[in-house]
């Protein structure tokens, strides 16, 4: 059991280790140079305020860029409820004992 | 120089986070452990403003608030399980 | 007009969903009609769509007419609407199927709440195929993830929630490797638009290697948790098993190959043939393939229930369709096509046709098939052409599909595979004809005085023969499919 | 009776506009109005949320005044009693007697005995555990803290609001 | 002069509002049981918490951001004992009517 | 700035190590919260108030309590 | 489907005698008439009797042969007749008997018509016919002169089996299901023969394979269903060698026509040996050969008696054609290359393999036939060893390349007698069931005095399979003597060897069959069948039938050879040289063929003798000389092992479902059965366990892959 | 929680969530926050009546039929308003091109559909969170 | 060394994010209890979104809401990311929470492990 155990500190180790490892050959520096901060985000940050009016660029791309993605994830709340409700809301006593027994 | 005095107050409030955290894991009862939250929960309040004033960012303080407000609900819900064993 | 298509019919999709709780004083007769008139009309639209982007080529539609580096757009190829296709059509049978069983299991009361799990995730499947976004297909995901859960755990029975446990948390593990290898992605392209990471890859993956293999890495094996290649099958027995048969065979049939095409997608698209080349892909997939196609087998034939029997054989069939992805060529890839379409085809025939065994006769073990080809004809001739194309006899599907992978192996280079399809074919004859002989030749010995031909409604019969219809019809005449599908993979490679 | 009530409401409504201009940090006109439907809206809605029995009384200057006293007592009271504890746990032998008393407290509203029981748990040395509506169970690091409260400053200065309120 | 003295102001806010918290911290090891444990932490944040957020109202001076500073305190102070409270009365009733002891 | 954003990941970490080293589900979700917490200054030093904002109101609110509220339908030691 | 119903001549009350008049003179009338076609037709090929100028001068035949002439169709219609007329009679067979088995007649007799037909045309040297677009590939179909011979034999014979079967059949539930698949097998069988391409040719083969595995479970009992998993999952097995043959062919060659392989096979090395040895594997299995015959003595004996005179006479066979059409089609470089072809190398190799592994299946079917008590059996296994011959033959032809030609004729020829042979033994075997019920021959005897037809075709039969004079197996013997003697002088000597292994089982076949002959007819009879009543029906009309037709051959055997046989070498590379001297101027009953063969019985009788006198019929052979220990038992063992080392004391080896692997006797427990107990076996072990570590595995996974793709990396 | 001091500190506290929860709601396009923060702080003041009154109350409150309308309202307005795009500008979810008024940036009234997004994005999720917790710490009587 | 460490502290907030995952991964996978899983899930999503958000970050940079002052404003599309992504897996972890609650009436307990006994047990293993 100690062994099993060890083993799995071991395996989760080497996977941290494997893991630093590539992610120190990222680019690490926080600046602008960055590969991600492109030319997207240069549009994003000069033209947001004149093309959707909302000076809060998150909010900008929230609701409006990338408007679809915030419909799909409210979607994802929605399902999560209906799904939750159809797990735990209470039924009528007789069909509940019904799928419980068996 | 303020700012300075400011970061520093930041990381030892950071660092005295780890000792509510050392309560919250070892406090013999659920209490301890809630009120080593609470100690966190409210000086993460004081650093979260500490960082609006470092960042010159005032917009930051509604995070702040936001903690202020809600910070104590899961202490009044841990009480309330304590004491009656569900949440209804 | 007709680039407004695809998001008014997902839209279509979406509000039908929403609607449903409207009706829930009306008979629920009404509800289902009027979804099947939805479907129908989503998928008459699609069939515009096909025919648009058949005459002019793929289309893109970009939300709030941005820019594609800036927004979110839609691209609507063939490999996609073809599938989007496909997909709407597999669904309206089983919708059909669903009204008349609905649901061995499901209280009343929940089939609202069934079909409205069940729009939702149409709608979900066909945003992961047409989006040209990765994140926008990870939030896809999560609402496929979450909606195939729930209509397993909507039927309220003791394993069933202990399988969508175990199911949601493999999803969840693997939809954060998946996000997490985005993040990777937009780390050293800063886009996450397919097409543009792939341009801006293919430059910068040179100077950050680390980032683009454990992209892929994760990447690959986040998709291949959802669809259930081998190491990671383990949650799809249980929930296989478990769901409701018409939810069974949505999930076997259609949902994990909608994670086989992001697979494709994330491989072809975003990754390109440039950077597959040097990171070996190939053989992991091959390996894991390989290993998924014999051993999924082997655990399929020692069941005793014959849902969880087929949830097994889906893994081998997985293995098929991984093994032509991991081959990495036109012939590979097409061959994995058509095994998508003529698995799910199949798998899709076998759940239902059990479902029906089972909404009649109550029966789950593979020992209790005695005599069911005279209870119940069709349902059991049904599952015999769908099974013997499982095993890959000719005239039905799974023998073009293993003929093509064959060819495509040896094509690759790769003859062992073959010898690999061959072997699992036959561990799939193994479990599979004793219950097609048990079922034709047997007599259930409780029952040989009683025995009679059972009636099942004709909502459920009527899919089953399409299905079994399908099947041969494909198996005879695969040409005009294997065209199109070749077509597909010569575009996405 | 529904006196008291409006008068709550309006209170009510007084604050959250000021707490909703306070976060604005603008005077726009866009901001004042939706300030003012915002704040209608939730003491309309939540009406029966914030007011379950009556208490909220009109808001005098009079009233502010002793508010403010209080606050500057309590604050007092609250530095000294800090740097008390401040020494007690700095100390390296902590002479505690920790205990619990039942003190009787003389308020009536519910709005102030909550402030009194905070303005207690504040306090350091001394921790509201039990509340009643006419007794309070109470902690104390050490027995001087808890026989202070009892007729202190702070329960004088509720004493006096809960007096002019009526 | 005046810069000097709200520097002045500000520093001492912010490091005795640090020397509260550490004392907390350091009560939260140090003290016996939960109730005492429960004295020195809250009240110690209490006024902590006080005494930087006194600090940071002066620092961004006379603005809307000194407001939000002054409700976030007004919060605080309305939540922390509350929660103190809570947390102390569940405890206390728990220990007097003997229903549960945790202490694993 | 990099000292004080390596303190609090470290904090992140030894938080997560305790959550999942504690037995009583209750503390777990006690620390949970701490975590979110600390998460959200991390945030907030990473310049990204919105997702402090978030983090703040779903995670320390939203979700310590619904993961209370199942453990008082369930068991609470592990 | 098929309804458990009983039909009208399943009630025992009907069975006895109504039916007898009509039905059976129709039959015997119907029989006549088509020996009289039959007649017509030799007659005509012979051009004594101008039968096709009559034909050509009567205007409305002549309008009829032109029509028939000219349907490209014709191999379809040939095909589609069974599928058509099967589903027909199902319609008919739901109320009564007659109707349906009129249909079967009708059928089969319209059957041997239309191939009659094809003749004009595969003398010419084919007669394609495709329909492209199905499969992807399309079929095609093409009947030559090698197809023909085999339709001819399948035809004729299953004729005659049919009019056996409507009588014994009655005996039999589920007739209906029996015939109906009957007439699916039938068509599988033609279309397989006709088949123009690879892919046409698998998709009829496993057709057949599938539908008469219902033949062969008909009797629904323990042993007929293990019998029918053997059958079954070794075709499959069979099935999916040939397919990746196929797939091989197709992806090297890129066409499966019969044809066209040649030159772009001999271009590839290794490619080329797998495919020939995946197609004999997977024929070989249909054919019964040596290492993968397992099944066939089981299935063999379980089927209804018309069946497994179908199967044993028929269905093996399409095993060897599939052999032979491989062997003469892709392995036989055209006439003209020379000796040194990378083909005729290959051909070479794998022809010496097939010759051992000819001998090997006949030493193994004679040897274990002497052992078996019951009928059946005993002529499943004598099936296995005549396959031998075959494939010896379709061996010699390979092996000797341009001088093959006799090797091939003598595989033809004993394709063709075997089948009318053991068609007709197994049916005596049926009709001594019938009358008797019981199939031990050691309970049998002296049944020549009841069933004195009976015993004479199976006088007959016996002759004719041991290879006496006058009678056909001598003639197909010969030649195939010839043809190993052939090997060794113009091969490799140690082929010599070979024709004495030859020699000495053709001697066991004697004895075998006079071992059958003196226990079930000579003998002294036992007292309970002395009430047997012997009377005239159908199952003597199709004996009697085959019989005249097994003596017809021993005596004018230049009849099939030079009818169906030498017209075949018009289109192959067989050295023309050799065809005419050795094949065509072959001359039969010389002296030295017949002292050999009054060796042979003389030495039969011996062994005979001495088998009943020291009890050597009765040999148990020992358990390690079975395949399932040569299989099975490492596996058991290795199963075993590890199982014990990884749960120690835990292992829960000794399972109720392990102890049955223990079980040493493979009737009880088959071939597959212990390789389900050890998957089940593996999969109660490790099903749980992989399904427990979900996440777990992920982490493994991971971790390899990011290890595995660091390597790639750094490497 | 029959506590005297935790029931009128959640009285008092609840409008000031509630605002603050609207406030950061509507004000997604000028300052940090959104339709979800905002949502969850709503739902955050609900959870907290719950907590402290009871679920009875609360279910009065909000009841199941105003969460059924809220949540299928919210992704209704939503799709609503993509659709107006459809129609006035050729592509699902347009905001300026579509004819929303754009605003000066910085204002409240700015940024055209964004801040009707973020009502229903908070309507729905508050709702969403509301009647989950209601879900989950509702228990059958068995 | 120091080379090391400041490459170190350039990729903290990457290295924090890599040690999360792995530690909620080790939550859920050496951990038996329902719940404690649902924790290590929500810890490996905190982590994947960290990683998001220190891509997104600069130094001394400042939340992208348009001032037209002088300055650096940080990436925002991360941010936009890691919101949906935040309610994505609060929803996840509500439903399997749900699931939890049932699994716990129907069995009895929300063990791995004791489930899985259980289930063999109802099985005759």
């Amino acid at each position: 059991m100690m062994m099993k155990r060890v083993l799995t500190l071991v395996l989760f180790l080497s996977l941290f280790g494997l893991l630093a490892h590539n992610v120190m050959e990222m680019p690490g520096k926080f600046t602008v140079d960055a590969p991600a901060y492109n030319d997207t985000t240069q549009h994003y940050l000069d033209n947001a305020p004149s093309e959707t009016g909302a000076i809060n660029v998150v909010g900008a791309i929230l609701a409006d860029y990338r408007a679809f993605d915030t419909l799909g994830e409210t979607i994802v709340l929605f399902t999560s409820i209906v799904a939750v409700a159809s797990i735990l809301k209470v039924t009528d006593k007789k069909t509940r004992e019904e799928s419980h027994d068996e | 120089m303020i700012e300075t005095l400011i970061f520093g107050a930041m990381t030892a409030l950071t660092l005295t986070a780890f000792v509510g955290l050392y309560r919250a894991y070892k406090g013999p009862t659920t209490a301890d452990r809630v009120v080593a939250i609470n100690v966190v929960s409210s000086k993460v309040t004081a650093i979260i403003v500490l960082s609006a004033a470092y960042a010159a960012q005032a917009s930051y303080v509604n995070v702040a608030l936001v903690y202020a407000m809600i910070g104590f609900l899961s202490s009044i819900g841990v009480a309330k399980y304590v004491l009656r064993g569900h949440l209804r | 007009m007709i680039a407004q298509l695809p998001i008014v019919s997902m839209v279509m999709l979406l509000g039908m969903a929403l609607i449903i709780p409207l009706f829930k004083r009306r008979n629920f007769s009404v509800t289902t009609s009027l979804g099947f008139v939805v479907l129908l009309a989503v998928w008459v639209l699609t069939l515009l769509v096909l025919w648009h982007v058949r005459v002019e080529g793929p289309m893109t539609y970009r939300f709030g007419n941005y820019e594609a580096f800036l927004g979110i757009e839609l691209y609507i190829d063939l490999f996609a609407v073809l599938f989007v296709f496909f997909i709407l059509s597999l669904i309206m049978v089983i919708y059909v199927y669903s009204t008349g069983d609905a649901t061995e299991g499901v209280a009343e009361k929940e089939y609202g709440r069934y079909y409205i799990l069940l729009f939702i995730l149409l709608f979900a499947m066909l945003g992961i195929i047409y989006t040209n976004d990765l994140f926008n297909t990870y939030v896809f995901m999560e609402i496929l993830s979450i909606t195939t859960v729930s209509i397993i755990s909507i039927k309220r029975k003791k394993e069933n929630y202990t399988a969508s446990f175990r199911y949601v948390m493999l999803n969840e593990i693997g939809s954060l490797s998946y996000l997490f290898g985005v993040a990777l992605l937009y780390m050293v392209t800063g886009y996450t638009n397919i097409g543009l990471v792939a341009e801006s890859i293919g430059q910068h993956w040179t100077a950050y290697p680390a980032n683009a293999t454990t992209a892929i890495g994760f990447m690959v094996v986040g998709v291949g948790i959802k669809s259930a290649v081998f190491p990671f099958h383990v949650w799809l027995p249980d929930a296989h098993s478990t769901a409701p048969s018409s939810s069974s065979a949505i999930l076997s049939a259609i949902v994990v190959k909608v994670y086989i095409l992001i697979m494709i997608k994330v491989l072809f698209r975003v990754f390109g043939l440039s950077v597959l080349d040097v990171i070996p892909v190939s053989t992991l997939l091959i390996a894991v393939a390989a290993t998924g196609m014999i051993m999924g087998s082997m655990f399929a034939m020692a069941q005793t229930d014959i849902k969880r029997m087929l949830g097994y054989s889906s893994v081998a069939q997985v293995g098929y369709i991984v093994m032509g992805i991991g081959l990495i060529s036109v012939l590979g890839l097409q061959a994995a096509l058509f095994h998508v379409v003529s698995h799910a085809l199949m798998k899709a025939a076998l759940f239902l046709s059990v479902g029906a065994i089972i909404y009649k006769k109550k029966i789950r073990k593979v020992s209790e098939f005695n005599g069911m080809g005279f209870e119940m004809p069709v349902a059991m001739v049904v599952f015999t052409i769908a099974a013997l194309g499982m095993i890959g006899v000719p005239m039905t599907t799974g023998f073009i599909s293993k003929l093509n992978l064959g060819l495509a192996a040896l094509d690759g280079g790769q003859a062992v595979l073959v010898f690999v399809l061959i072997v699992s074919g036959f561990l799939n004859a193994l479990y599979y004809l004793p219950i097609i002989i048990n079922a034709f030749l047997k007599d259930n010995p409780s029952q040989i005085r009683v025995m009679r031909v059972e009636k099942i409604p004709k909502t459920m019969l009527g899919p089953l023969v399409v299905l079994g219809a399908l099947i041969v019809y494909f198996g005879l005449f695969p040409g005009v499919l294997i065209r199109v599908l070749e077509a597909v993979a010569a575009s996405l490679l | 009776m529904k006196q008291q009530k409006r008068a709550g409401v309006v209170t009510m409504f007084l604050a959250l506009y000021a707490f909703w201009l306070i976060l604005a940090s603008r005077f726009t006109t866009a901001q004042l109005i939706a300030g003012v439907l915002v704040a209608a809206l939730i003491v309309l809605y939540g009406f029966d949320m914030m007011f379950s029995r009556d208490e909220a009384s009109s808001l005098t200057i009079k009233r502010m005044w002793r508010f403010v006293v209080l606050f500057l007592v309590f604050l007092r009271e609250m530095i000294k009693a800090n740097i008390a504890v401040a020494i007690i746990v700095m100390s390296p032998k902590m002479k505690l007697e920790p205990h619990f008393k039942r003190i009787r407290q003389p308020l009536k509203k519910a709005l102030n005995q909550t402030l009194y029981g905070n303005a207690i748990t504040l306090t350091p040395g001394t921790l509201t555990v039990l509340m009643d509506s006419d007794s309070l169970v109470v902690h104390g690091l050490r027995r001087p803290n808890i026989d202070a409260i009892e007729g202190g400053a702070i329960q004088q200065a509720f004493v006096n609001i809960e007096e002019d309120g009526q | 002069m005046i810069d000097i003295v709200r520097d002045v102001l500000i520093g001492f806010c912010l490091i005795s509002g640090v020397f509260f918290y550490l004392v907390g911290a350091v009560g939260l090891i140090r003290m016996p049981d939960v109730f005492c444990r429960m004295h020195a932490t809250t009240k110690a944040d209490t006024l902590g918490a006080g005494l930087i957020f006194v600090g940071l109202i002066i620092y961004f001076g006379f603005s809307f951001a000194s407001l939000n500073v002054l409700v976030v305190l007004i919060f605080v102070w309305l939540t922390m004992p509350t929660a103190a409270h809570a947390v102390a009365r569940s405890e206390y009733e728990n220990q007097h009517l003997d229903k549960t002891e945790e202490g694993r | 700035m990099v000292w004080l954003n390596a303190l609090i990941v470290v904090f992140l970490i030894v938080c997560a190590i305790a959550v999942e080293r504690t037995k009583d589900l209750v503390s777990a979700v006690v620390i949970l919260s701490a975590y979110t917490l600390m998460m959200s200054v991390l945030w907030l030093m990473l310049h990204t108030p919105d997702v402090a904002l978030t983090e703040a109101a779903i995670g320390a609110g939203v979700t310590c309590i619904l993961f209370l509220a199942v453990i008082s339908r369930t068991e609470r030691y592990e | 489907m098929f309804k458990r119903n009983k039909t009208v001549c399943d009630h025992p009350q009907l069975k006895q005698r109504s039916v007898i008049g009509r039905f059976t003179v129709v039959s015997t009338v119907l029989v006549l008439f088509s020996i009289a076609f039959v007649g017509l037709f030799i007659a005509g090929v012979h051009g004594d009797i101008g039968v096709f100028e009559w034909v050509r001068e009567v205007a409305v035949l002549r309008a009829v042969y032109r029509f028939i002439y000219e349907l490209r169709a014709l191999p379809l219609l040939i095909i589609g007749l069974p599928f058509l007329g099967s589903v027909a009679m199902l319609w008919f067979g739901r109320n009564s008997c007659n109707g349906r088995d009129s249909i079967v007649i009708a059928m089969t007799s319209l059957t041997i018509l239309l191939t009659v037909f094809t003749y004009p045309h595969a003398l010419e040297g084919g007669f394609a016919y495709s329909i492209p677009g199905v499969f992807g590939l399309g079929l095609s179909f093409n009947v030559d002169m090698l197809g023909f011979t085999m339709l001819m034999v399948t035809s004729v014979i299953w004729f005659l089996v049919m009019v056996y079967a409507h009588e014994y059949m009655k005996k039999e539930f589920n007739c209906n299901r029996f015939f109906f698949f009957m007439g699916i097998t039938y068509g599988a069988v033609l279309g397989t023969i006709v088949a123009g391409d690879l892919l046409t040719l698998f998709l009829f083969f496993e057709i057949m394979t599938f539908a008469s595995y219902i033949l062969v479970i008909h009797g629904q009992k323990e042993d007929s269903y293990h019998a029918g998993y053997s059958y079954i999952f070794m075709g499959i097995i069979g099935g999916f060698a040939i397919l990746v043959a196929m797939l091989l062919l197709y992806f090297t060659v890129g066409d499966l026509a019969f044809d066209s392989a040649i030159a772009a096979l001999s271009q590839h090395g290794s490619a080329r040996y797998w495919i020939i040895g995946l197609l004999i594997f997977g024929f070989g299995i249909k054919a019964g050969m040596a290492p993968v015959h397992v099944w066939l003595p089981r299935a063999h004996p379980v089927a209804p008696t018309p069946a497994s005179a179908l199967l044993s006479g028929i269905m093996i066979k399409l095993g060897a054609y599939g052999i032979l059409r491989i062997a003469v089609s892709y392995y036989f470089p055209p006439v003209g290359t020379d000796g040194g072809d990378a083909l005729w190398l290959t051909s070479q190799t794998i022809g010496s393999a097939v010759i051992w592994i000819g001998i090997v299946t006949m030493a193994i079917g004679v040897f274990l036939a002497l052992q078996q008590a019951n009928i059946k059996r005993m002529l499943a296994y004598h099936s296995i060893s005549q396959m031998g011959y075959i494939v010896m033959g379709i061996g010699v032809a390979m092996y000797l390349g341009h001088i093959g030609a006799m090797g091939y004729a003598g595989a033809i020829y004993h394709i063709i007698n075997h089948a009318l042979f053991k068609s007709l033994l197994f049916m005596v075997a049926g009709v001594v069931f019938y009358h008797t019920g019981e199939s031990d021959m050691y309970k049998l005897g002296g049944l020549w005095r009841k069933l004195p037809l009976t015993a004479t075709v199976c006088l007959i039969a016996s002759l004719g399979i041991a290879g006496i004079p006058l009678f056909n197996g001598f003639i197909s013997k010969t030649i195939l003597h010839h043809g190993i003697v052939e090997a060794y002088q113009y091969g490799h000597p140690t082929f010599f060897y070979a024709e004495l292994i030859f020699i000495v089982i053709s001697a066991g076949t004697v004895a075998s069959f006079i071992k059958l002959f003196y226990y079930v007819f000579l003998r002294k009879m036992p007292a309970r069948y002395r009430r047997i009543t012997p009377e005239y029906n159908n199952l003597d009309t199709a004996m009697a039938m085959m019989a005249l037709i097994i003596v017809y051959i021993g005596l004018n055997p230049r009849f099939v050879l030079d009818t169906f046989i030498i017209p075949q070498f018009d289109t192959l590379a067989y050295s023309a040289d050799f065809v005419q001297t050795y094949v065509v101027g072959l001359t039969f009953f010389t002296a030295a063929d017949l002292w050999l063969m009054l060796g042979i019985v003389v030495f039969g009788f011996i062994i005979f003798i001495g088998g009943k006198r020291w009890h050597l019929f009765h040999l148990k052979l020992p358990y390690w000389m079975s395949v399932e220990y040569f299989v099975f038992y490492p596996m058991n063992w290795i199963i075993k092992n590890a199982c014990r080392l990884m749960y120690g004391d835990e292992c829960k080896y000794n399972d109720e479902t392990i102890t049955k692997l223990r079980l040493k006797d493979n009737k009880d427990i088959g071939f597959l059965d212990r390789f389900k107990i050890m998957a089940t076996v593996f999969n109660t072990r490790f099903e749980k366990r992989i399904i427990r570590s979900d996440a777990f595995i992920y982490t493994v996974f991971v971790t390899g892959v990011l290890l595995m793709m660091l390597v790639m990396r750094l490497v | 929680m029959n506590d005297i001091i935790v029931k009128t500190v959640a009285r008092i506290l609840i409008p000031f969530i509630q605002l603050y929860g609207i406030f950061i709601m509507l004000h997604g396009h000028v300052s940090p926050g959104g339709g979800f923060a905002g949502g969850a702080m709503i739902g955050t003041s609900f959870v907290l009546y719950t907590l402290v009154f009871g679920i009875d109350k609360s279910k009065k409150k909000f009841s199941e039929r105003v969460s059924e309308y809220a949540e299928s309202g919210g992704i209704l307005l939503y799709i609503a308003l993509g659709l107006i795009g459809i129609i006035m500008a050729g592509s699902f979810l347009t905001n300026i091109d579509a004819g929303f008024p754009k605003g000066t940036p910085g204002s409240m009234f700015s940024g055209g559909m964004i801040p009707l997004l973020m009502i229903g994005i908070g309507i729905k999720v508050a709702s969403t969170f509301i009647t989950l917790f209601h879900t989950l710490i509702e228990e059958e009587e068995a | 060394m120091s080379a090391l460490l400041e490459s170190v502290l350039d990729h903290i907030n990457y290295l924090g994010a890599m040690a999360l995952f792995v530690i909620g991964l080790h939550t859920v996978v050496t951990h038996s209890n329902l719940i404690k899983k649902i924790m290590g899930i929500n810890i490996m999503g905190t982590a994947v979104f960290l990683f998001f958000v220190a891509i997104g970050n600069v130094t001394d940079g400042v939340p992208p809401i348009i001032t037209g002052e002088d300055v650096i404003y940080i990436n925002p599309l991360p941010s936009v990311l890691i919101l949906t992504g935040i309610v994505v897996v609060v929803s996840i972890t509500v439903y399997s929470l749900s699931l939890v609650v049932r699994i716990y009436e129907t069995h009895g307990t929300v063990d791995q492990k004791e489930i899985a006994r259980l289930n063999d047990e109802e099985a005759g293993l």
